[in-house]
Formats: structure tokens, C-alpha cells, sequence
């Protein structure tokens, strides 16, 4: 039985550290911020020079100066800085982010990522992503294990790189991935509920090893 | 008596600085900090086959998208250009160049740009197509792409006060892009909220000094759009 | 609860960090906004062989020079180190090594050791002994020296207040290294005059965000002492 | 009649130009501050990080957190605004301060300037120095024509460099000369009173044409 979006985000929010300083990419890691486990405390990066960033605020109370990368509307926190967006990615270029949580399209298992376009299709831009991938100190992949049926888990990406070995984690709905970008290849680490290594295998491209304590399990 | 820097409207602002083919920076991030009035009066110039280095490229109606609107914008430089239909339009038509910058790499490039450095090293792109045709060099054991400071004829940009002398501070996130390109441009234009006396700023919370500001424009009315409007509910007592 | 970074004392703050041998950036310029007590701390634990990264190096019983005095320092990278007899004296002797860099190189290069940028060009030195074994290229027909993103295990600094989450104001010129430092090393240690509740700071006015701040001492007394004296006669009314 | 620090501190302040970025170096360069004329306003740079650098403090006035790159005790104006090391120098390499004025050991035809060590002397560090002469707009030399009887305005400099090419004018006690950086030479605008050109040749070591108002005076 494959995870929900909750679930999967509730795994990653695990990766959570007390006093990390965090960036979320936009859709599913949003969820993440739901699921900061007790007795933890975070602050969220929004690479448009907000560091801090709050929850959505209550209606009335948009301000439109206040927005995160995702231009959406968010509140400020008693912890909150504003910064502009050089200072901003200084702290992502400068490995002062711990964490970033964000989706994709393919990861291979050299832990290259591709997130940013399909050729073929309108580019919209990369964004921040390619500076985060880039500089974030750990990098963890939140995405469905496949699109379209077909794999999302690569031997080499087939998309235009978003960064090259930079992944460190790969949580999918149906599984958890330890990556190890300087060569050491995937480990299986957790399988969802129900979900078998074979059946795993079939949707997976990627060559994966499996962690020896879930081998004992 | 020091030079004049406060002008009565944007139009006059931009007088004499708008050309044909020119360079400008724009700053905001989506549609936050953008420097409206500023960019409606480039529309108003008429200027035609203009490069805009912004981080994005605004809406169908609102931010850059009023000049793709009017065909006046041959290139963009830019990171994300989604939410604009007309940009997409002219793109595929081929009337519209875009080169993407990955956004720290482009705030980094007009930081540079604007403190006399003309390139730089970043791990940012290694490996990826932003790293074709230029040099990638190792440091350390890390590997890292060249990026060149960018600069501009022009830059025009938001605040939320400024005092005569082109002190200014911005207003929470929308602050983003707009100090760095107000130092890399030869002109600096900048649009703001409040224009306060001289002595009104602590000296400390000033973030843009008056050095890099040539003309100052005080809004008569401001506008902020939402672009993306999230809100919670709030739970009954 | 979040990691604490509130620390009862200098020596407390300093407690783990340090070991012989290592590189220390220490904040201010010429006496102002120097990390005095932290200096003292450093000198009370007898850590020998030390690298400072400091735009100067005190003088005879201040600043840094409390550590020349304790012969703790191997090795200044600085860019003036006048005003110190000691300083001479063991640098004559051969005790004690310097590397010079222009102000504003060193200051750039400990911007880009915090922001990831492991070189970048300027033309600050070309053509005198600062380019010697360096790469020199031309940008644009100006010739421009390589130079080295800078970073170190410790930066030790000073600020006017903190508040417990690590938001950072400075006072006046006492800002000068403080900010930049404290982004490029691996531990920062800051003093500070008064510490704040969290919420206490306009989130527009921080200049060093807490994400560069490790551990925070609040100081007890703050003595500032002043280099030059210089000052004008009141005319009588 | 060679000129004193007063006059020649007057005569580099006719450089100034109103809404003008100065920073003015250690020593006569200071004296200009006390000359800026009438209907002009100009902005002192220090780059300890202070934009807008005001007089000496009244006695008892200091601040020990406001002073100047010669670490003097200075006072704020309306127009003061305080930056970090990084920031202010961006503002000397970037090429937004419009003047400096500085002293120097030596000053070549070609624009070379030494004026940070002598070799076998304790070597202090060139504090600043460099960065202005390679990123300020426009450089003005104010020194003493000669040092102990010797030229200081020579053909090459021999003392270690501050700065290739980098000098625009040079105002001394004997005269004024233009400085072409881009190799041009050194041209004489002005001489002091009762100074016959001959005088000053003898003094000089470096190659220098004549203003054509000059030698029409």
C-alpha cells in the first residue's frame, strides 16, 4: 500500500534536526512543514530573502509584501530576517541551509537530478532550484515513485540535469532511498506497507542495494 | 546645494536615460517590489528592442508583461517565467530571446556587477547545460563554473522610502532584488512609497545608500498585487 | 525547544572550539567593534599557533595584540598592522608571519569564502606584488587578479545586540568585518552589549540573520577604547 | 613661492564636483574637507564602512563606534549611512566613488603609484590604498613635490606599486600636473607662484609637456 502525500511528507519531516535551517520546494514538500516533529525547531528559508517564514495568514490579513518563493502569501515569525536575494543565496551557496526538501522529475542513481524542464516543452526556468541542489548542505527528494506509470528511479537521468550528484535522500510514495552522491550508488531504507522488494524493482530503473537491517526485517 | 534627485513623476525621471536597444534591470520577485509606475512609463517612452535582466517576467497584465504586451522587450534575462501566457506566445514565435539564470547565479551576477568584479566561481550549473561554453575549474576537489558580473545602462527598481539624499529601505520581501541592481546600472531609477526629510533614517537600518541613487520618484498611489493569495482559516473561539 | 545558543560566559562560549594550530577571523576595525572579551577568552586558553584573519592586529595591550604580547599568533592575514610595537618586534625576529591583502580584497574574499564563491577577480592589485603567482586575465580589455574565497574554523565577533535566536545589529562603524565574518566560518561566536527578546528586532533591520550565529555571550561591561581622539573647539556663544 | 598645505589642499578640492562620492586619504589629503567650495555638496566615503563621514567631534562627543578610516573620532550627518567592509568596498572597486584623493611616496609619467612600503622598513600594510587607486574614477596625487631634495615624479617608480597606472592628476607644492593613465604622459597645468619651469625640471624626473594656456601665460 502506497503512501499518501501526508504520509510521505511526514517521513521527510523526520530528516528535521533541532535548530536546522530549512528550505521547502514548492507542492508536496510543502507538507513537510505539517509534520515538524515535537520538540523540534526549525526555521523555514524562502530563497527570496525571507528567512523564518511563518504559516499562511488569516484571511484579511494578506500582506503583499510578505510572500515566500512560491509568491505566496505567508506571515512573519518573532525569529524572522529579511534579506536580499544575493545575501539570500549567499546562505544557500554558502552551505548555511541544512536541508532542502524538494520534488522532481528523475534521479538517478549517481544522485543527479532533473527538475526543470522537459524538452519539447515551454520552459518555464530553473528558478532557485540549481543554486539549492547546488549548495544546500543535504538534499532530500520528495516525489511519487513514478509518472505515468513509467520509472522516476534512473540508471542516468534522460531530462536536462538540475544538478549533478547533489541527491542525498529519495523519499517516494512507495519507498526511501539513501543516496550517496559520491559514488556509492542507492540503498533501499524503508518499503511502505504491503509493498514488496519485487514488486519495487519493477518500477524502479535505478540499481538499488538494500540496507541489512531492512533485509532482516 | 546638492544635486536634485527627487523628480516630480516617473516620466520625468526616465527623461534622457531611455533608448532604443538598451539594457535594463528591473527589479521584484514575481509581482512583489516590482517598480510599477517605473515600468509603465517605459511603456509610455515607446522604446522599442529592450533587454531586461528581472528575475521573472510578471503577468499577462501586470510587472514586464505590460511591455510584452506593447512589444518592447527583445530579451529577457531572467530565472522563472512561468504565469505569463503572452511571454510563452512570443517565445515559441521567436520574437523573444530568453536566457535563464539560475536566480542565485543572477543575483550574484549584478552583486558582482555592481562591486567591480567581473567574474566569479559557483558549484551552481556544474554539470547542467548552464555550464556549457564556459569554464568550469576545480577548487579544492569541487568543481565550479565561471559566471560574469552583469551590469546594465539602466536599472529601475522599488522602495519604500527614500530621503533626498537616495537613502533607502525597503519593506519585508520586497526588498529581493532591487539594492543589488540599484548599484549595477549607470543610471539607478528608483519609485517609492514614502519620501521622508533628510536625518528621518537611523543610519544603521539604511540599505541602500544614496550613492547608488540618481533619480528618486515619490508614488502618488500604490498598488500590490497578490499573486498568489494563501490564507488559513481562523478556528472559531 | 531550539538548540540554545545563549552561552553563560566567553570561556563557556568558547568551550570546544578551540585547539592549536587553527584559523580565527576576528572582527573590527583598527579598536572598533573588536571582540575584546572573546580575545581575552582566546588568551586565557593558552591555544598556541594560531592564523587570525583580521583587518589589523591591535595594538601593544589591545585587540589582538593582548595575544601577540602571550605569543599565541603564528600568523596575520590582515591589511595594516601599524600601531603595534609588538607586532614589529616578533615579525622582525621571525616569529610571526603576515599576509598581507588589500582592505577590500580581504573583505571581499571573506564575503565569498560565507557565500560559496571559492574565487573571484578584481582589479585591486594588478601590477603591483599583490598579483605575484596569482592569475591575472582580462575582462572587457581591463586587467583583473584572481583572487580566493577565504574562510576559517572560527570567527569570533561583536555586536550591539543579539536576540536568542542569533539576529545580529551592529552599531555605527562598529559593523566593518563583523557581518562578513561571521557568515564564513565553520563555528561563530559572537559578544554582545545587550541581548534582546526574540521578536525585540524590525525584521527589516537585522544585518546578520541568525543562521551564521553558533553561540552568543552577552558581555558584562563593555569598555570601548578609542585610537585617535580627535576632536574641535567649541566656539564660545 | 611653493605652495602650503593649505594652498594645495585648496587647489585638489577645485576637483570637486557637486553630488560628488570623495574619499580623501591620511595626512594633507584630510585638509581638503576644510576647502570644499561654495554651492557644493559632496558625501565623504570612509571605508571603515561610513558614507557621509561629518567633522571631528566636540570635545567630550566621541564615539568610539564612529570613526574614520584614519580611526579618528568623527560625527554623523543627516545623510550618514553605515555599511559592512564588503559593502563599503564595492562601492571602491564598483566605480561609484567619483574622487580620490591621496597621498604618495612616488608617482610615475605613466600613472604607477607607490605609496605603501619601502623596502628594508618595517612593512605596515596597505590598508585601503590599493582598492581605491584601482577602483575609484578619477585618483588626485597631493604630495610634497620632492622628499629630502629628491624627485618624487619620476619615470619609473621604484618602489613597489600601489597601483599600475592608476593616477589622473598630481597636485604638489611646486605645481599641477595631468595625468593620462592610458598612456599619454604627464602634461604641467599649473604652476605656483614665482616657480620658473626650469626650477621645476630640475626637481622633476619625469617627462612632462606644457599646457598650451600655460605657456601662452
Amino acid at each position: 500500500m502506497a503512501w499518501t502525500r501526508e504520509q510521505m511528507a511526514a517521513r521527510a519531516a523526520q530528516e528535521l534536526k533541532d535548530g536546522f535551517y530549512v528550505n521547502l520546494g514548492i507542492g508536496i514538500p510543502t507538507l513537510v512543514a505539517n509534520y515538524i516533529p515535537e520538540g523540534i525547531s526549525v526555521q523555514l528559508h524562502s530563497e527570496n530573502g525571507m528567512l523564518g517564514t511563518g504559516p499562511f495568514p488569516f484571511e484579511g490579513e494578506e500582506d503583499a509584501d510578505v510572500i515566500n518563493a512560491g509568491k505566496q502569501t505567508v506571515t512573519e515569525l518573532p525569529s524572522t530576517s529579511y534579506v536580499d536575494s544575493a545575501s539570500s543565496f549567499a546562505m544557500v551557496r554558502g552551505g548555511h541551509i541544512n536541508l532542502s526538501i524538494l520534488g522532481a522529475l528523475q534521479v538517478a542513481e549517481n544522485g543527479d537530478l532533473a527538475n526543470w524542464m522537459i524538452p519539447g516543452k515551454m520552459v518555464k526556468g530553473m528558478g532557485g532550484a540549481m543554486d539549492l541542489v547546488a549548495g544546500v548542505k543535504r538534499v532530500v527528494v520528495l516525489m511519487e515513485h513514478t509518472a505515468g506509470g513509467k520509472p522516476k528511479l534512473l540508471h542516468r537521468c534522460t531530462l536536462p540535469l538540475t544538478g549533478a550528484g547533489v541527491v542525498d535522500m529519495v523519499v517516494t510514495d512507495l519507498a526511501v532511498f539513501d543516496v550517496d552522491r559520491r559514488g556509492g550508488g542507492m540503498t533501499l531504507l524503508e518499503l511502505a506497507p504491503w509493498v514488496t522488494l519485487a514488486a519495487l524493482r519493477a518500477v524502479t530503473e535505478a540499481d538499488f542495494a538494500v540496507a541489512p537491517a531492512l533485509k532482516a526485517a | 546645494m546638492a544635486v536634485n534627485k527627487v523628480y516630480p513623476d516617473a516620466v520625468a525621471a526616465l527623461a534622457g536615460v531611455i533608448r532604443d536597444g538598451m539594457t535594463i534591470m528591473a527589479g521584484g520577485f514575481g509581482l512583489c517590489g516590482i517598480p510599477t509606475v517605473l515600468i509603465e512609463a517605459i511603456r509610455a517612452s515607446g522604446a522599442r528592442d529592450l533587454t531586461f535582466v528581472s528575475n521573472n517576467a510578471g503577468v499577462d497584465d501586470g510587472g514586464l508583461g505590460v511591455l510584452l504586451q506593447s512589444r518592447q522587450v527583445r530579451k529577457m534575462i531572467s530565472s522563472y517565467v512561468g504565469e505569463n501566457k503572452i511571454f510563452a506566445e512570443q517565445y515559441l514565435a521567436g520574437e523573444l530571446e530568453i536566457e535563464f539564470n539560475p536566480q542565485g547565479t543572477l543575483a550574484e551576477r549584478i552583486r558582482a556587477g555592481g562591486a567591480g568584479i567581473p567574474a566569479f566561481f559557483t558549484k551552481t550549473g556544474v554539470g547542467t547545460v548552464i555550464a556549457e561554453g564556459k569554464e568550469v575549474r576545480e577548487f579544492d576537489g569541487e568543481k565550479y563554473v565561471m559566471e560574469r558580473g552583469l551590469r546594465a545602462e539602466l536599472a529601475i527598481i522599488h522602495a519604500w522610502k527614500a530621503d533626498p539624499e537616495g537613502n533607502l529601505v525597503y519593506r519585508k520581501t520586497a526588498r529581493n532584488f532591487n539594492p543589488m541592481m540599484a548599484t549595477a546600472a549607470a543610471v539607478t531609477v528608483v519609485e517609492v512609497e514614502e519620501l521622508v526629510p533628510l536625518g528621518s533614517f537611523d543610519p544603521d537600518h539604511i540599505v541602500t545608500p544614496g550613492i547608488f541613487v540618481n533619480r528618486i520618484v515619490k508614488l502618488d498611489s500604490v498598488v500590490k498585487r497578490i499573486e498568489q493569495r494563501t490564507v488559513r482559516k481562523r478556528v472559531a473561539a
